[in-house]
């Protein structure tokens, strides 16, 4: 297993703290498989294994005030901002206390409270959304930073290319994380763009500063994103970072990625996998391998007890759906 | 108070909301000193600046979905699109992410598309649709067409004022053809509330935007034979059901006059609901004067005999009378 | 004959047609040797090769656009959406260059969109919703809707071979839970044409897709009581007028079962043709029998109050024979 | 007046057609704006004046069997596929027997016999549609190719990101002419896009080969885009050019565009104007000024006998109008 990066630059805490957060988000996944598998989850199961320390390092490159539009390899990401694994199982469980309060499943939720905005299906969508974020920000003078992220997939929609020209025109701080974990569902991204290189499409079709990192390895992850959000909120303009990987699961639960290659997965999974390169990290830090453990352990702790938490949670009531559909209603 | 037309009152509107409230601000392609296609916004960036008035790129997606981006950050962007044929290319913002997501997650959403539609200008197929209905019966959006000087300045208002995404059809045929006084700043015009805009008490023609002057002005040709009621709609979605009831447990007779193309606009929204809850109160089968299904042809001898006119409308008075 | 599902009816329609004529091929995201989302377009890239079944990248406007180019040379492209809902994303090429472009210069469009549309799998706001009211009359456009194995494969047959663009929607929740014989290669279901798929004499269900089979138990439940004609409507634009009045004609009852939420889908322009043309025929006012209007609820337990049943239908069946 | 580049490779007979359809478009777009004065025309009317030269060089650059789906600053396309000056006036006239039968107005044409696409005002979408196109030419082995023109302001819509992507990929015979004109409308390209060199943009953003040529020389637009086609032909997949120029008119017949510098326009006015730049490259092959004046006097017969049939047409029958709403009618 390679071990993470050195990374001088990123302080103890916030290594313990990416561990942490990727524990977090590989085990609570886990647990959603095995609750779809057991038909105690309804709809479909996204996972991001393999990417959390995408999700992780980007979501920790915030600040307090800054705002993010994840998708729904981003786990980590929501749980930096605040988001509750609790609330993670509520949404899948579609409980009434959720964040959508049943009306929406999976990965498809928010946090208005913490600044983290719903998902939206439709790839490309929260590009846009994200520019106008910054572009709030920027009039109002205000030093706050907006981020959202997309895949190698996401790349070829329309909506990208006017965000990112947009954005660019506009100067504004937004900050975006390209996901390219090597496949939009069954399709390599080789043949979706021509030029597999998204970092450099982004210099090159839009002007705008585009660096490529390694998603495995959430040091190298936080170091990029942090400096580019610095960047952004310096009032330099939009920033765009690509982080590669490998979606090591299927695209969805009903997936088995036949279609990835045999020793491209295993090696993703026996040399780069995120989790375990910043547990090296960890030890060559000089961390004992029980303090490791300790928080493997903890992780799977608080787990466990959000997901009993969520379990008590009431189901939706049918009675109050039209609720909310306006929030001046007319009747 | 001074004289204005249509188009003034909407500007005035903005120029009044951007004075009164800071986080009001507009974007669009040509916005900023050419003042857009038709001038709507003329003398906005000089007053306002250009961090209130923003030229953008032809980007509807983008920019649409910028002004929900900044509203979620609590801002209240009004975003104008050329033509109101053009809302085809900015179409899944406006139903997946406007539409959507208050009910989903609570994030308000209080943005203004502005878009200007309907014919008599000779702009064809692409200049001069009536495109509303896509968004009739869209719950989370909210759909007005003013057709008077006072709405188009107090549905603007009250539009900017609105938590709610609001698509608002602006009428590029009444722009300079209607005339009137300035409404004072106070003026709004409640959203989701239709008006009678002129009694009347042997049938009821139900319309919105250009048909309501078409409507009037047919109702005094026919002044001898038959006394109209005009309901202006003003809110077409969600559509404000009590007033057109009231009405029709009147006249027992209504019309439904649209500038869209028949099969789309609100007509089917507003017959489903006359059909299903006006059943008993008329003597004789609803009637809808619209065009034909076709997109707007361009030749003025097209366009004529496309569009609804006196002539035609009075017509199908005078058959709905006869039944 | 061999028993096959509704989803092997529609791939079965795609095979006869890609080997009865060259011109017909297959684009859309990962339709490929992973066969699409649902599988229902599995071994045709095996038996066909990559130049008939085209994996696309991730852009909605560029391959629906794309297959009308296609089109425009005289191919037979099939574009396949993953889900119904991201229709939204390739509504401008739909509604504007598919739609007006025969009108304005003869140039024809045989292409099929197919759009997996319907609820029932706890899919959510964005993979479960009946966008097909944004289609229904739009001049131009052929919207189509089979609810029964036999016009799964007639009306993807017929449309393949019609020269205009049609929008095939295929329920989602039918693909598995319908099986039955595979239809004679000859089979074609006439574009335009209803079909009476249950005779009755008490009262008209007016449907579509899901509905048709959620109808249909539903008379065979309410059999004691009434005898309910069920008409499928199969095409929903442009609509069989005829076939709904001929129904009410000897029901003089009506009730427009959908399962798009009740200010959309074909509910709008159903009631205003039954408004204006059925008026003198019906004994009650016509019933409309769909969702509220909300997006579709993920959770089971709002989803199963949200959508249609065979109780809420019964209800609605005795409340209007109650009438 | 700099005279248009020596290009030895573009034949005597194509200089000659390259004048001649550049005249045509001159002086039919002043007949037309004349018209629009007078209140002959209704509606709108926009003129290419000053980008002759990309329409007539990228039209003549297409072989018999191509096909193209031009914008509404290239009318001499349109003339060189074989469309008439009197199907261009029956369209702005809206007469029963135009291009449009009345249906359309303006340059809102196209002519499915000559294989140009009526183009459809919503920019980006003609993009895609060419793609697909090609796509048929490639799947049919066939050797021709698809071409589509845009501007710099229709190089920010999502369709063109898509359609330059989905041609990439697929590899097919497109040829795509951007008129940088220097506005969109009312709008500068600097405030369109960050790098406003868009063939740097395409080849950086799309991988697609790009130049720039200077599209107020009309033989330098067609050697580059005729070389461009051949590749295209050849199987070398999408190429696309960028020709510089200046829109001398305003958007359209209401904009008298105050906004664009009086200098700017002088310079492509007195020194730019592709006609004369043409008219000076005649002289310069040793053609007499007559050969040349006569071909102006020319032109301008065949603009005023094209009115003049035009004016003959009859006007549009409204009975008809439900006509072709659908090839195979329902009813
Ligand atoms: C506009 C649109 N088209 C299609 C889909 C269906 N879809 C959901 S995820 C996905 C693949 C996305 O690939 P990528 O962007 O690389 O993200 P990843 O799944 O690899 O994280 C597709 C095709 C969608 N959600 N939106
Ligand atoms: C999607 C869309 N948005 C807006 C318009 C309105 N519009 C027509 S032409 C134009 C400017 C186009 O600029 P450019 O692409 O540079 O072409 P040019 O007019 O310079 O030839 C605009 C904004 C449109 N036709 N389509
Ligand atoms: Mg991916
Ligand atoms: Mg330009």
């Amino acid at each position: 297993m390679l071990p993470a990066s050195e990374a001088p630059s990123v302080p103890r805490a916030v290594r313990l703290e990416l561990f942490r957060l990727c524990l977090l988000q590989r085990l609570a996944e886990e647990r959603v498989m095995n609750l779809y598998r057991q038909g105690r989850i309804a709809g479909s199961v996204y996972t991001g294994r393999g990417q959390e320390g995408v999700a992780a390092g980007a979501g920790l490159a915030l600040g307090p005030d800054d705002v993010v539009a994840p998708l729904n390899r981003e786990l980590a990401c929501h749980l930096a901002r605040g988001v509750t694994v609790a609330d993670y199982f509520r949404n899948f469980l579609g409980r009434g206390t959720g964040p959508t309060r049943g009306r929406d499943g999976n990965m498809h939720f928010g946090m208005r409270d913490r600044n983290v905005f719903p998902l939206v299906s439709m790839l490309g969508d929260l590009c846009p959304v994200t520019v106008g974020a910054a572009l709030a920000f920027k009039r109002r003078r205000e030093p706050r930073v907006a981020m959202t992220f997309w895949g190698d997939g996401a790349m070829c929609t329309g909506d990208v290319h006017e965000g990112l020209n947009l954005a660019g025109v506009l100067h504004v701080p937004a900050v975006f994380v390209i996901q390219n974990n090597q496949y939009a569902y069954s399709t390599p991204t080789s043949r979706e763009m021509v030029n597999t290189n998204i970092a450099e499409r982004i210099r090159g079709g839009w002007s705008i500063p585009a660096e490529s990192v390694d998603g495995t390895d959430a040091l190298a992850v936080y170091e990029t994103v942090r400096a580019a959000v610095e960047r952004a909120r310096a009032g330099e303009g939009p920033q765009a970072i690509e982080a590669k990987s490998l979606r090591i699961e299927g695209h969805a639960a009903h997936d088995d990625a036949r279609y990835v290659p045999a020793e491209l997965r295993h090696e993703y999974s026996a040399r780069l996998d995120p989790i375990e390169r910043l547990a090296a990290r960890l030890r060559l830090d000089g961390h004992p391998g029980e303090v490791v453990d300790a928080m493997r352990a903890q992780a799977l702790d608080e787990v466990n007890a959000a997901l009993a938490e969520a379990e008590q949670a009431p189901p939706p009531d049918p009675s109050t759906i039209e609720d909310g559909v306006y929030s001046n209603p007319l009747r | 108070m001074s004289d204005v037309t249509y188009l003034e009152a909407i500007r005035a509107a903005m120029a009044h909301a951007m004075a009164d409230d800071p986080r009001v601000f507009l974007m669009g392609e040509d916005v900023g000193h050419f003042g857009g296609p038709f001038g709507v916004t003329k003398g906005l960036l000089e007053e306002f600046g250009p961090e209130r008035v923003i030229d953008t790129p032809i980007s509807e997606e983008g920019f649409v979905g910028a002004a929900l981006g900044a509203a979620w950050m609590g801002e209240r962007p009004i975003a104008e699109l050329q033509f109101a044929d053009f809302i085809s290319t900015c179409f899944d913002p406006l139903v997946t992410v406007a539409a959507k997501t208050h009910w989903r997650s609570g994030i308000r959403f209080p943005v203004v598309v502005r878009a200007p539609f309907g014919g008599g200008v000779r702009g064809g197929p692409f200049h001069a649709s009536c495109p509303e209905g896509w968004f009739v019966g869209v719950a989370g959006l909210k759909v007005v067409a003013p057709g008077t000087i006072e709405d188009a300045y107090g549905l603007l208002r009250s539009a900017i004022e609105d938590d709610d995404p609001v698509i608002y059809f602006e009428h590029k045929g009444l722009y300079r053809r209607l005339r009137g006084e300035l409404p004072s700043p106070a003026t709004r015009t409640p959203i989701g509330r239709a008006r009678v805009a002129r009694e009347g008490t042997d049938l009821t023609v139900v319309t919105y935007g250009a048909g309501v002057e078409l409507a009037r002005r047919t109702a005094e040709d026919v002044a001898g034979e038959a006394s109209v009621e005009v309901v202006d709609l003003r809110t077409i979605w969600p559509v404000d059901e009590d007033a057109i009831l009231t009405s029709i447990e009147k006249t027992s007779r209504v019309l439904v006059l649209q500038e869209a193309a028949r099969s789309t606009g609100a007509a089917g929204h507003l017959m489903s609901l006359i059909a299903r809850r006006a059943f008993e109160l008329l003597d004789a089968p609803p009637a809808l004067h619209a065009p034909v299904d076709t997109p707007v042809p361009f030749a003025p001898e097209l366009e004529d005999a496309y569009l609804p006119s006196t002539t035609s409308l009075t017509q199908a008075i005078r058959e709905l009378l006869a039944y």
